[in-house]
């Protein structure tokens, strides 16, 4: 990490003074204030939609339209939020490199993975084009990307699109890494991966920020932490101590809704069976993926599948729902159980509402075509601690924890038999994850409905479930 | 609430075209004075469209005759309000039923796919080939200077692009889990056309159906060119862009009447439809 | 959602369509062309002879000679006969075989598609790219408004504005005729500011979104100059959007091009077209048609293979 | 890459030498309405012939006096039923082979076996017979000079024809030879050198056939064709302004004209026929539409038709009150819309016309308009051509508006005999028959007598004023535009030869 330009050790790497960012008159974050140096590491960690990524995209000068920030930033010495567009950009790369939040679509889809580091190589390092070619190919090495050169970024998995995205990245050389959410959506073992390759960065030298809901990534990284709330810094201090002694009350939630400390759940009930699985195998094109599942759900009873990601729990999910024909084996309903009994809940919330019509208006449609009193439905919202007000709004202006509550109520208007659950707070922050399973699990115990949750976190399957069946890559 | 700062790196610029409110209501406002222009027609002026005063023509605007007469001596407001009529109700059928039938099976083919699909397209491309013009002339042929030969020529070659424009994005809306979940949930087809497929490609189509308006008249004025039109005295503004072109030197301010009045008609489709993107 | 293709697979899904294209296009003008009114000797007795020498003993004259009387289902399976021979018969109007006449006005017509994509593409891309990068902005909003003025305006008074600013006064181009390629620049530009006027649109929307694309963001703050972005991602995914509507674009363009071959007098397909239809010459409808229908096929293909060039992801995977 | 190859193309393509701009001027181009899309004499012999790219036997001059053409002289037998035409010697096609005997009957057997002007004569026989043509008879015919005039008996070379006996290129005897031919739209043509006659004085031509009005006014007013046909009134108005241009018109023998279905019952009366000529304001027409007001048809024979235009007749006069007066005494009267009605008809009628000559559909327009002023309702229908001839023959047509050329031969009596003979004709009258008309034309087109001819025709004139078969509205001017440095320009009434063989550039 040697810039010619080198900051004298006790010059910050990056340096944030009474950083607020508004709306209009409304604050949606700050103040903040904070210092990274070289070979230090910052976790900003908070509740979704704290307005952790305006942070980010403040010291970046990216903020969305109609946002203004206020404060000063200083990186590697020199103030740069009193500084325009054009130069802003300059720095990108080059003194402060940023990992995407989404892997996967911060890639050029026609672009092969190699050349999109080697770009970066050549045009921003600066390197010759062979120099640039080398200097890829070692970055593909040490990050166990052999082979990947060729591959579109539609071929890769979100561990190695990350690991791409990460050598691009950091190409440039710049002594600082901002990482947004760098974990998001990832499963267990490359999350772990990733972690590691941040980690790497303070011991390299560089300054770290990493902006994330996850518990377990503060701790991995160590260094110092910020706590966010509603955009206000809750709490702060050193890594370790804060996870070890959180002084807020807030920070003392966060931690407690680590999935790893919940209590494990009571035995199940003892409910009729309402949907067997017998011998399925799930298939993508011509590969296996699952063979000879078998299962036999009872009335009230949670299971959790796991497996590693692209193992087919989705396909799996949607072939028990009915929605695709089984490859092999049966899907038997109970008798009488109706066309909607099945119901699904969806990992993005967002994606499963219809995008421009409020949710009142979706949600009455379907009490409408089930012949369900609107009474019933608002007393469903209430148990779910929603209040109807917010129904007025589209669903892209509610947050995800909010949206997949409200998708809850939404299936039990239809009176499902079975619930069965994709990854529901995979994009959650812990608090409102555990705040929806919770809500989950005691909606479904009092109406005997069945679960079936799809998750790739191990400590949920173990401590929230009845029953966990972890999927394995048939021999 | 999540802002989008948390679902996106970054809130996406609107996709809409320049969208501006009062952009808008001047639409709405050309809209209505066009209609208005439309039904009352002739009337407002107090003058016949098909009298002609021979030794009068080509003349200037004037008092008399506020935007001056044609080469017959006619009075071109008159026959402009009148030409509103037949180009306003032509666009408007025309898009209507090319724009029903085309996005009706363009959702078909998206929502039923396989053969259904294959079939529809292969149809639709069969069409695209087979010149358009071709069928509008015979149509025409069949029943010459008739008023329908020519709209429902035009409206069969217009169909194909709503079919392709609905196909391809319903496509994709399909096969979003929204529509998945609104499926498993028992929403009835038609229900689920109205909530997730109209709104979001209901913006797309009012693009091409704006554009197709001005394509339905310009097509007419094309046609007059190659010699096939409507029985005369009848006033209509791609026909009189075409009478009146050999006076586009002496008299330029003929010919500009009939296309200022389409542009301003396309332009207040546009301003009211508000968001424009065309497939 | 893209499907990957094989090449092979392509080539044969468009030479089934070609032969679907063949089919329908011969049976259907066929059928038209049976169905319009009027008496069909006379008809192509005023094209043959023109309103100076047509009268009714030309038209007996003709109805004898070329069989008129014949039942259609004859008339049509001689011409598919023949089709399958690869003739396409002879002008019933001018005596001359059919694949003669297209030959030499096809060749007019397709410099002059030609001439007009490019010159389309020319205006279309720049302005599509101006107005794309910042959308809602200034150019955005003039190019708008211009668009939807050039798209008012029929081709003909387009051409002779054309012809009078750039032919008459300026002296740069001549005002008609095909001798040398500068006989090509005026008819093109004609049509290629009408095709530009949707198409600049289409550019600026495929820009839009992919300036909006997260993997912009990231191309700039892993480092690369505004500049580079555009030129090394934001094109290239821009063009997709933009290739496909360029084809459709293809299949309006025959309206276009009779209007504009009338005007600037080129001697083209279209014009031939709508000639054969007013005489009944139902052969060299056919033939006309069945060329223009097949040609749309190949154009397709084209796009496809263009496609496939610009998207690897139609080839891998 | 592949756009800035594109670009690069273009844009090369954009700055090229211009050659035919930089040309020196000697090459003229000449500009037209009409497209020449076939090799046949029968279908594009007019253009061959005024491009004078082939010839006939018999020529004619301005005043549509004949001239020895390829044939030096010809003798009609006593009986006039054998006509001889001796042929000039000397005189080779394009391609070199000899004009003789046998080419130029084997030229006029086609002709006359093709629909035309030589298949509508009493001919029973054409053969080659010494150094003449030999032309046999049913009945003595004294126009067939004149119809050898006719563009559609100009003699093509044998070699012309493919092995089909179809003609597969343009090769005649004329001073221009064919140098490219691209159908419809253009000729390009080279100076025959081995011309028999006097060799024309430019070097090379073109021929560019611009459908559009507005594109032919431009190429004249930019100096891209030299000599441009046929403008229309507008462009014709603005040319007159240019500098660079000449403007010329010309009266020529073409009449628009209304046929009437005489047969049908609301035109059967004369006075029906008179009432609506005399609702028709002809001046308007002229001065609106064609802008010649001196043009006013005031009788069918047009000045230009020498011989045949009477100047003694009255004028086709404008009384929107006589002719309601005619009207009335028919026993139609006005109904509640202001048409007329009679036996609980209406007088509603439909038109025919078509859009190839631009002015008849505005002509139709103000004919609706002018005959409303008496209470006829017309409905117009502008179609093809053809739809006049077919109606005409099935019967269905009640008027039709059209423009007649009189002088398709130089001696009109072919055309009038065809439009007012016995049982009339597809262009002239219909269910109108006069024998007094009959035979004044089978005398005249029997004798060469001109004495006896005047009488015969002013006789005609007269009956044909009278009656009003067809009710003529306007004559024809043939305008055009010719480049101010082009000299020896004379413009055929009868529209045979534009003449290039004469003209030259002055300097």
């Amino acid at each position: 990490m040697t810039v010619s330009d080198t900051p004298s050790s006790d010059t910050p790497s990056i340096a944030v003074d009474a950083l607020s960012v508004f709306f209009g008159a409304t604050r949606l974050l700050g103040p903040v204030s904070f210092r990274v140096a070289a070979g230090e590491t910052l976790v900003i960690m908070g509740e979704t939609g704290a307005g952790k990524s305006l942070a980010a995209q403040a010291i970046l000068g990216i903020l969305p339209k109609g946002l203004r920030a206020e404060g000063s930033i200083t990186i590697n010495g020199r103030r740069v939020d009193t500084l325009g567009p054009a130069e802003r950009s300059a720095l990108w790369g080059r003194e402060i490199a940023t990992l995407p939040q989404e892997p996967w679509r911060a890639l050029d889809p026609l672009m092969r993975a190699g050349p999109q580091v080697i770009e970066a190589h050549r045009y921003v390092a600066g390197l010759p084009p062979e120099g640039a070619r080398k200097a890829c190919a070692r970055d593909f090495e040490t990050l166990g990307l052999q082979g990947a050169e060729r591959r579109l970024p539609a071929a890769l998995s979100g561990g190695m699109a990350q690991r791409v995205a990460f050598a691009a990245a950091t190409a440039g050389q710049a002594p600082i890494l901002l990482a947004d959410e760098p974990t998001k959506g990832l499963d267990a073992e490359r999350h772990a991966r990733v972690v590691g390759l941040l980690a790497q960065v303070p011991e390299d030298g560089g300054a770290l920020l990493v902006i994330t809901h996850e518990v377990a990534v503060a701790r991995a990284l160590g260094g110092d932490i910020i706590v966010l709330r509603d955009g206000r810094v809750i709490e702060e201090g050193q890594t370790r101590h804060v996870l070890a002694k959180p002084q807020a009350p807030y920070t003392r939630d966060l931690l407690a809704a680590d999935p790893e400390a919940w209590p494990k759940s009571e035995n199940p009930t003892d409910g009729a069976i309402v949907l067997t699985a017998k011998d399925l195998a799930v298939t993508r094109g011509e590969r296996v993926l699952i063979e000879g599942f078998d299962l036999s759900l009872r009335a009230g009873e949670r299971v959790a599948v796991t497996g590693p990601s692209g193992i087919g729990k989705t396909t799996l999910l949607d072939t028990l729902a009915g929605l695709i024909a089984p490859a092999q084996g049966s899907v038997q309903r109970a008798a009488g159980l109706g066309r909607h009994a099945v119901q699904k809940l969806y990992q993005d919330p967002p994606a499963a509402f219809p995008p421009h019509v409020s949710l009142e208006r979706s949600l009455r449609d379907i009490a409408r075509l089930h012949d369900v009193a609107w009474d019933r439905v608002t007393e469903y919202l209430t148990a779910l601690n929603l209040y109807p007000d917010m129904l007025k709004r589209r669903p892209d202006a509610v947050s995800g924890g909010e949206l997949q509550r409200i998708s809850v109520a939404r299936a039990l208007t239809v009176r499902p038999a079975v619930l069965l659950a994709d990854e529901p707070t995979s994009r959650l922050d812990p608090i409102t994850q555990r705040q929806t399973l919770e809500l989950l699990s005691e909606i479904t115990k009092d109406q005997g409905i069945a679960i079936v949750l799809v998750t790739h976190h191990a400590a949920i399957a173990e401590n929230w479930a009845h029953q966990s069946i972890t999927l394995r890559a048939p021999a | 609430m999540t802002d989008q700062t948390q679902t996106g790196a970054m809130p996406r610029p609107r996709r809409a075209w320049p969208r501006i409110r009062p952009a808008r209501g001047l639409g709405f406002t050309l809209l209505a004075l066009l209609a208005l222009c439309a039904v009352a027609g002739p009337d407002l002026v107090g003058q016949d469209p098909a009298k002609q005063s021979l030794l009068d023509a080509r003349q200037p605007p004037s008092a008399a005759n506020l935007l001056g007469t044609d080469h017959l001596g006619r009075d071109m407001a008159a026959r402009l309000l009148s030409g509103a009529q037949l180009s306003l109700s032509l666009a408007v059928l025309s898009v209507l039923t090319a724009g029903l039938p085309g996005t009706l099976l363009g959702i078909a083919a998206a929502w039923y796919g396989g053969w259904t699909d294959r079939l529809l397209t292969s149809f639709a491309d069969a069409v695209l080939a087979l010149p358009g013009l071709l069928l509008v002339l015979m149509l025409a042929a069949i029943s010459p200077g008739s008023w329908w030969a020519l709209y429902a020529g035009i409206s069969l070659t217009l169909w194909v692009e709503y079919f392709r424009y609905t196909r391809q994005r319903a496509r994709i809306v399909i096969a979003e889990p929204a529509v998945e979940a609104s499926r498993l949930l028992g929403l009835t087809p038609a229900l689920i056309i109205r909530r997730h497929l109209v709104p979001e490609i209901g913006p797309g189509l009012l693009t091409i159906a704006a554009f197709g308006a001005a394509t339905a008249v310009t097509a007419v004025a094309a046609l007059g060119f190659v010699s096939v039109g409507v029985r005369p005295p009848t006033a209509e503004w791609g026909v009189m862009m075409t009478e009146l072109l050999p006076y586009w030197r002496e008299a330029p301010f003929l010919i500009l009447q009939p296309v200022a009045c389409l542009v301003i008609t396309v332009l207040a489709l546009h301003l009211s439809v508000g968001g424009m993107r065309r497939p | 959602m893209t499907t990957a293709r094989p090449f092979l697979t392509i080539l044969a899904q468009r030479a089934l369509q070609a032969f679907i294209v063949a089919f329908i296009v011969g049976i259907v003008s066929f059928a038209m062309m049976q169905a319009l009114p009027g008496d069909a000797a006379y008809r192509i007795a005023a094209g043959r002879y023109g309103y100076d020498m047509m009268d009714a003993a030309a038209a007996e004259a003709v109805r004898v000679e070329l069989g008129l009387d014949r039942h259609w289902i004859v008339q049509l399976f001689d011409w598919l006969g023949a089709l399958a021979q690869f003739d396409l018969g002879r002008s019933l109007v001018y005596g001359s075989p059919v694949i003669d006449e297209i030959s030499v006005q096809l060749g007019y017509s397709l410099l002059l598609a030609a001439g007009a994509v490019i010159a389309s593409l020319l205006i279309a891309v720049p302005v599509g790219i101006a107005a794309g990068l910042k959308p809602g902005g200034l150019v955005d909003r003039v190019t708008l408004a211009i668009s939807i003025f050039v798209r008012a305006i029929p081709a003909f008074a387009l051409g002779v504005v054309l012809v009078l600013a750039f032919a008459v006064q300026l002296k740069l181009f001549p005002v008609a005729g095909f001798r040398g390629p500068e006989h090509l620049v005026l008819p093109s530009l004609t049509l290629g500011l009408g095709l530009a006027a949707v198409s600049n649109r289409v550019v600026r929307d495929a820009v839009a979104d992919a300036m909006a694309a997260e993997w912009q963001l990231f191309a700039r703050t892993k480092g690369l100059s505004a500049r580079l972005s555009v030129l090394r991602h934001v094109l290239r995914n821009a063009s997709l959007p933009v290739v496909t509507y360029v084809g459709v674009q293809m299949a309006y363009l025959i309206e276009g091009v009779v209007i504009v071959e009338t005007v600037f007098a080129w001697p083209g397909i279209g014009h031939a077209l709508v000639h054969a239809i007013f005489a009944r010459d139902v052969a060299m409808v056919q033939g006309t048609a069945l060329t223009l229908g097949l040609i749309y096929v190949a154009l397709n293909l084209v796009i496809d293979l263009a496609c496939r060039g610009i998207d690897p992801r139609t080839r891998s995977a | 890459m592949i756009r800035r190859l594109c670009a690069a193309i273009f844009f090369s393509a954009l700055f090229l030498p211009l050659p035919s701009l930089a040309e020196e001027k000697s090459r003229v181009t000449i500009a037209s309405p009409w497209e020449v899309s076939s090799f046949d004499t029968a279908v594009s012999g007019f253009a061959i012939q005024a491009l004078e790219i082939m010839e006939n036997l018999v020529d004619a001059d301005e005043t549509g006096a004949l001239q020895p053409g390829l044939a030096t002289s010809w003798s009609a037998s006593d009986d006039g039923l054998t006509w001889t035409f001796q042929l000039r010697d000397g005189v080779t096609f394009h391609d070199g082979t000899a004009f003789d005997p046998a080419a130029a009957a084997q030229s006029l057997t086609r002709s006359w076996q093709k629909p035309g002007v030589l298949a509508k004569a009493p001919v029973t026989g054409v053969s080659a017979k010494g150094d003449a043509v030999v032309f046999t008879l049913e009945r003595p015919f004294a126009a067939l000079p004149a119809i050898l005039a006719h563009a559609t008996t100009i003699i093509q070379a044998p070699s012309a024809l493919d092995a089909d006996g179809q003609p597969s290129a343009l090769i005649g005897t004329g001073p221009f030879k064919v140098e490219r031919f691209t159908p419809p739209q253009s000729i390009d043509l080279l100076r025959n050198d081995s011309y028999w006659g006097a060799a024309p004085k430019i070097p090379a031509a073109s021929y560019l056939a611009a459908g559009r009005a507005e594109t032919r006014a431009l190429l004249a007013e930019s100096g891209d064709a030299d000599m441009v046909f046929t403008l229309d009134p507008s462009g014709f108005a603005r040319l007159e302004n240019v500098d660079s241009v000449k403007t010329l018109a010309v009266p020529i023998p073409r009449v628009v004209t209304l046929k009437v279905n005489a047969a049908h019952r609301f035109f059967s009366d004369p006075r029906a026929r008179q009432a609506l000529s005399l609702a028709i304001n002809r001046d308007g027409i002229a001065t609106a539409i064609t802008r010649f007001p001196e043009a006013a048809a005031g009788q069918l024979f047009p000045p230009a038709l020498s011989g045949w235009h009477s100047p003694s007749l009255p004028r086709l006069g404008y009384d929107v009150e006589a002719a309601k007066g005619l009207l009335a005494e028919l026993g139609w009267t006005a109904g509640d819309d202001g048409i007329l009605v009679k036996d609980g008809e209406r007088f509603s009628i439909l038109l025919r016309t078509f859009p190839d000559r631009p002015e008849l559909p505005l002509m139709a327009a103000a004919l609706q308009d002018q005959w409303r002023e008496i209470g006829v309702e017309l409905q117009v229908s502008v179609a093809s051509y053809s739809e006049i001839p077919a109606g005409h023959q099935d019967g269905t047509l009640h008027v039709a508006l059209y423009a007649r050329n009189y002088a398709l031969t130089p001696d009109p009596i072919g055309t009038v005999l065809q439009d007012f003979g016995p049982g009339g004709g597809d262009w002239g009258a219909m269910g109108w028959e006069n024998t007094e008309v009959a035979d004044a034309l089978t005398a005249i087109s029997a004798t060469g007598d001109q004495a006896l001819r005047s009488k015969n025709i002013a006789k005609v004139a007269r009956i044909l004023h009278d009656e009003l078969p067809v009710i003529p509205i306007v004559w024809y001017q043939h305008t055009v535009a010719v480049a101010s440095g082009l000299q020896g320009v004379v413009i055929d009434p009868l529209q045979r030869s534009y003449g290039l063989s004469k003209v030259s550039w002055s300097e």
